[in-house]
């Protein structure tokens, strides 16, 4: 190659242009210390509260894995280890907001007002575990990262349309590579949208690690792009996630537009019931991560600041494990819906020329019961 | 273009099948704040074809938004938009782009309902011009019509005169469910005819007849519809009576007036200009041969766009169907009965 | 898994479906320098359903790559490694993120020979599970094989047993056109069959017929096509006599084996799982009722999913064909005739 | 909404994380005055050869406009004012570099050893206007941004193979916003590919402003999230681009990966000869933005170099009007294909059964002759 035996070409011509810069957000180290003062919403009673979400997220998350080992429910992705992502993300939502969740979120979920049987009911393989919650609230989405861009689209709806609220969307570390992603953060930041976006940085896509998906060294930086705020923050520290969100809501607000804010947490768990996380990677990394977890570190936190004694957690362990219990039993007793709601809400109305199609299925149930 | 819209009479238009368009557009907006339109050059510059002409200048940029160069993103946009009370009306500027927007509009636009059991719906429309026969460059020819009546949950609309542009265009709108509403642009600026800017609606699952006959039904959609009726023309001559149905609402199809013209006359041609195979044609000819199979007196016959890629411009005539092409098939109708 | 390549002598395998996909990939890329495979989680996870298991320890991460989560890149990279002299082996992870591929699908891989004059190629393969049955979340159980199979340029190829699933995934890497692939994940772990794995590519454009008979014709392709043979044994028990025909390649079409099947037996029963509208299953019933007019003693029968999405899978049973309703079809062409 | 009345949120918890910088590179200024030294690969003779192809590529294009005009050829997208984009491109490409075009590099493609009648067929209507040209290079690509995931695939293609070359990929503004830009974007930077974006920013993609596509204040920032390296380049500066591109081809040759180069430059015509850009922007603009424009501040560079002058200018237009009227009957009197040719080039292998398609051509044929 003729350029390769040239002389290195020297950088000629050159100005300097623009400069940009991308800060942390952490208040909790690992032990559970504060790195900085407390701040004001992380009140003792707070802290109370998100601790307790925290395990019950951790609680139901082991009772639907063993559902699903024992052939009672579907696949199921495991957020063992996100709780504080998941928990940080439904304490800051207001009621109003526009929740646009991905699959990983049962945390959120619960606080968004989802019964916990609903969620089981999804899990299950019955589209009725989607009817409840919000009514603007969006249901879990599976295609990866096209999420984002309704809720982008939601977040122009309330501008349109004036209200103050912000929409608020997660998306894994592997979402944060498909084209949707991106189109939303330009569109953002061009239309100077009330958008969060909250990438759960679990480390891996199934199997794929972090550094493949990217070769940059933040997920965070992406923002730069797309002329939006762009932060990272400790995930496994429920107070940086919530503050990063307070401080994303009030850019939202100030007309200042959207923020992306990558949370580092790390999926303990497989990706599913149906992957082995086993094939690639090492129980050394797993071990290491553990270390990290968030509900030890604010467990640690609660205890120095006497807010959480030994009783307390054996008390509100049991009190989830009979909630959970209690959702499962109001799961299992849901029988499944008709064979006709395939076709109840594919249209508002009912197109007449599709009646064929209700005959067709008349026959074949008719058929499914004379065995 | 608006001030009508403040007079209590409607007034009567003439109107090619662009303006007709650009009419309804205009009245939907009016009347219902909650209608927003989206979309690539949609703005300042009125689209492309200037379908969106007037409409920002009217009813402001928050209304007609020029949105960046994504697809995927129109059709996304649109979701979330539809999913908080809006009605997007969204364009994507030829159907030969349509592609990016294909994951949001079979993985969501056409489950939000179903998905959630009726709490979250999605009305959106998503207008594209479509076909070919204006010698336009490499994709900007496209009418892949089929792939998106193969989605289930949406409808697909496809108007062949000013007039049912008019009355489908707001039904479109007004539907709740996503519909996507294909304008075929080799007859956008075709005659121009009366339309009554009063905003009526048309239903969006029946067939037009267009012209009552006795010999053969004639059916097709968007542009072939031009030739489809010259072609009966050129049968009359003949001596042959020829009914022909303008199917208009792809999906759901209304079969039903189909069959009944099929039954009283025996043959049936259906004429298009997608490529053939695995095409709209297919499914009306399978349920036609079905439903017909005693009445019929001769196969039904496609004309059809062939399975390659329309040619560029230079030979785009040899890939359409024409008026000889429609007329050679009603012949072999009545040569193999 | 890759020693026995280096083995002289062919052996024989006890193989699934799945198992055969894997060993053929083995075979190609052992064999041929220019082969590599890309996709989601096919490198060291060897692919969610291990269909691309021991590829990377066998031949490095330089062929086998680990892509980012972006299906348009994954066929983007495709068509440009195609362009150079690769011959990419793609994977979607399901064919329910397919869509996000389709622009690259439709506007390039079909097209680059064409627009081109036969210059630059696109010798690519995409590989994807398809269909349902397998009790998985949504997005999980898609068969939108009729989109694939309009688009020109394409071909769509779905084997339904293991030495079926060898023979034509080594004759879509070796082609030199782009290759839809479809694998049925509901039988991707059935019986076990033997396979010499000697390297031998079957046809690409030739139905298989399973099993002659005279009364009916059964046309069917997939997982289906367990289901058809249920019905065979079934009717055969009755009396009635069925040829079995597996599609196996839906574009192009291989249109005369199904119609001198049924110009003999005189009926004709389609099954498969997509949506019954618009499906491929419509341009089959279109052609064989053209052609077979004169032959037909009753109208073809459609046994499909319905016009509505998978249901969640506590209902999918409702939704999936069955040997029931296909015996049911078969009836209804005694009474009809 | 409760969060507005809240007092503002302090930025608490932060701490610095990372910082990046952007450079622009310029040579000539508008005026055609040299910003600081002239680079070693600028000889007289470079920038002579430069200033002619840059007069041919404008001469060719306003001719190209004529024949559009008198109904003799189709659409037509003008490379007015983006001149010296397309000459340095092609100038710095090697031969057995990958060059993925977009539809408005017909200077670039010239120099690629695209025949001008070609270029003409391809415009007018008939595919074999894509036959000729580098066996290894793309046709023209009228989707926007999905050259670029070509073009990343033929760069993996290259390190698969071992190759030392490039794959260079030019697309617009309005390309920048589409997920195939950024998704391949990203993949360069994971897979550390060698790979050359350059964007022409031409400030327009069709009616719609820069600002509209992206609310970030360049596009060059965009290679940040994907980890790769940015710059902007005075795009009307054919010094500046070339030199951008020499050390993007260095870059990838050191397997440092892949670089954006944001060239900045103004599309003086309408965006093709079926768009009237009067409707969304100001004569005045247009008037401003000619003063920028590439070949005069070349010119005026040669002059004061003593490399050019008025008699060679002469000459020159004169020999390019030639050439290209050569050109333009060249095309012209190439028969259009022939009806059948639609089907020679779908399958290497014509798939027997689809005989019935050719059947069917030849019926409609046979009554397109007979009238
Ligand atoms: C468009 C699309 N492609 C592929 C998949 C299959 N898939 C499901 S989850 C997953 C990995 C997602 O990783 P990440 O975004 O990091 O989220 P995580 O599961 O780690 O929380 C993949 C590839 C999908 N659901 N959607
Ligand atoms: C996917 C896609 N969407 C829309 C179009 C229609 N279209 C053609 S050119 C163009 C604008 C492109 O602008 P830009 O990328 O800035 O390039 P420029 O034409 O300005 O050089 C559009 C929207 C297209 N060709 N492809
Ligand atoms: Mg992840
Ligand atoms: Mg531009």
């Amino acid at each position: 190659m003729k350029a390769i035996t040239q002389a290195p070409i020297e950088a000629q011509g050159h100005q300097p242009l623009m400069a940009f810069s991308l800060e942390k957000i952490q208040f909790l180290d690992t032990d559970g210390n504060w790195l900085c003062e407390r701040p004001s919403f992380a009140s003792d009673q707070w802290l109370v509260q998100a601790y307790k979400h925290m395990v019950l997220n951790r609680v139901f998350d082991s009772k639907a894995i063993a559902l699903q080992r024992t052939g009672q429910m579907g696949t199921y992705p495991s957020s063992l280890g996100q709780e504080a992502f998941g928990t940080a993300i439904g304490m800051a939502l207001q009621k109003d907001d526009v929740f646009v969740p991905y699959y990983r979120d049962h945390g959120a979920h619960l606080l968004r007002g989802h019964k916990m049987s609903d969620l089981l009911l999804y899990w299950g393989g019955d589209e009725r575990g989607s009817a409840s919650g919000p009514q603007q609230d969006f249901p879990i989405c599976v295609p990866i990262a096209t999420q984002i861009t309704h809720a982008a689209g939601a977040a122009a709806a309330l501008k349109i349309k004036g209200q103050d609220q912000i929409a608020l969307v997660t998306i894994g570390d592997g979402g944060t590579s498909k084209g949707d992603f991106f189109e939303s953060l330009n569109v953002a930041g061009a239309w100077q949208l009330p958008l969060v976006v909250v990438v759960n940085n679990n480390q891996y896509a199934i199997s794929v690690p972090r550094e493949i998906q990217c070769g940059a060294p933040t997920l965070a930086q992406k923002a730069i792009g797309a002329g939006i705020h762009g932060v990272q923050v400790d995930g496994n520290d429920v107070v940086a996630v919530y503050q990063a969100i307070l401080e994303a809501r009030q850019r939202a607000h100030l007309h200042k537009g959207a923020t992306l804010i990558e949370a580092m947490t790390y999926r303990l768990g497989d990706h599913t019931t149906a992957d082995d996380a086993s094939r690639y990677r090492s129980n050394e990394e797993v071990k290491q991560a553990w270390l990290n977890e968030p509900i030890k570190r604010l467990q640690t936190a609660l205890h120095q600041l006497n807010l959480w004694s030994a009783e307390q957690e054996q008390a509100w362990q049991q009190q989830c494990g009979e909630q959970v219990d209690q959702a499962v039993q109001t799961y299992l007793n849901i029988k499944p819906d008709s064979a006709e709601s395939m076709f109840d809400y594919l249209y508002q109305d009912w197109p007449e020329v599709m009646n064929e199609q209700l005959d067709l299925l008349a026959d074949k149930l008719a058929r499914q019961q004379h065995k | 273009m608006s001030q009508h819209h403040q007079q209590p009479v409607p007034a009567t238009q003439e109107c090619t099948l662009l303006e007709a368009v650009n009419l309804a557009l205009h009245y939907e907006m009016h009347h219902d704040e909650s209608v927003v339109v989206l979309g690539e050059d949609v703005g300042t510059n009125g689209g492309v074809f200037r379908a969106t002409s007037g409409l920002k200048e009217t009813f402001g940029f928050k209304r007609v938004m020029d949105t960046p160069l994504a697809e995927a993103l129109i059709a996304g946009l649109s979701v979330g938009m539809a999913s908080q009370g809006l009605k997007p009306v969204a364009e994507i500027q030829f159907m030969g782009f349509i592609f990016p927007a294909f994951e949001h509009l079979f993985c969501h636009a056409g489950r939000m309902r179903n998905r959630t059991r009726g709490r979250m719906t999605c009305p959106m429309v998503l207008r594209a011009p479509y076909g070919g026969g204006i010698h336009a460059p490499e994709h900007h020819s496209e009418s892949t019509e089929a792939l998106i009546a193969h989605t289930p949950g949406i409808r697909v609309v496809i108007p062949s005169s000013p007039a049912r542009a008019y009355g489908l265009l707001l039904a479109a709108i007004r539907d709740p469910d996503p519909v996507v509403f294909l304008e075929p642009k080799r007859i956008y600026r075709g005659t121009k005819l009366n339309i009554l800017d009063d905003g009526q609606a048309l239903p969006l699952d029946t067939c037009f007849t267009l012209r009552t006959g006795t010999d053969v039904t004639l059916i097709s959609w968007g542009a072939c519809i031009a030739d489809t009726l010259e072609a009966a023309d050129a049968l009359s001559e003949k001596g042959i009576s020829a009914e022909v149905i303008d199917v208009a609402t792809i999906k759901p199809l209304d079969i039903h007036t189909m069959i009944m013209s099929v039954a009283s006359t025996g043959r049936c041609v259906i004429v298009h200009e997608a490529a053939r195979s695995f095409a709209v044609g297919a499914e009306i000819a399978a349920q036609i041969s079905e439903k017909c199979f005693l009445n019929l007196l001769a196969p039904v016959q496609r004309v059809t766009g062939f399975d390659t890629h329309m040619p560029y411009f230079r030979n785009e005539q040899y890939y359409l169907p024409n008026s000889k092409d429609i007329v050679a098939a009603v012949d072999r109708c009545f040569k193999e009965a």
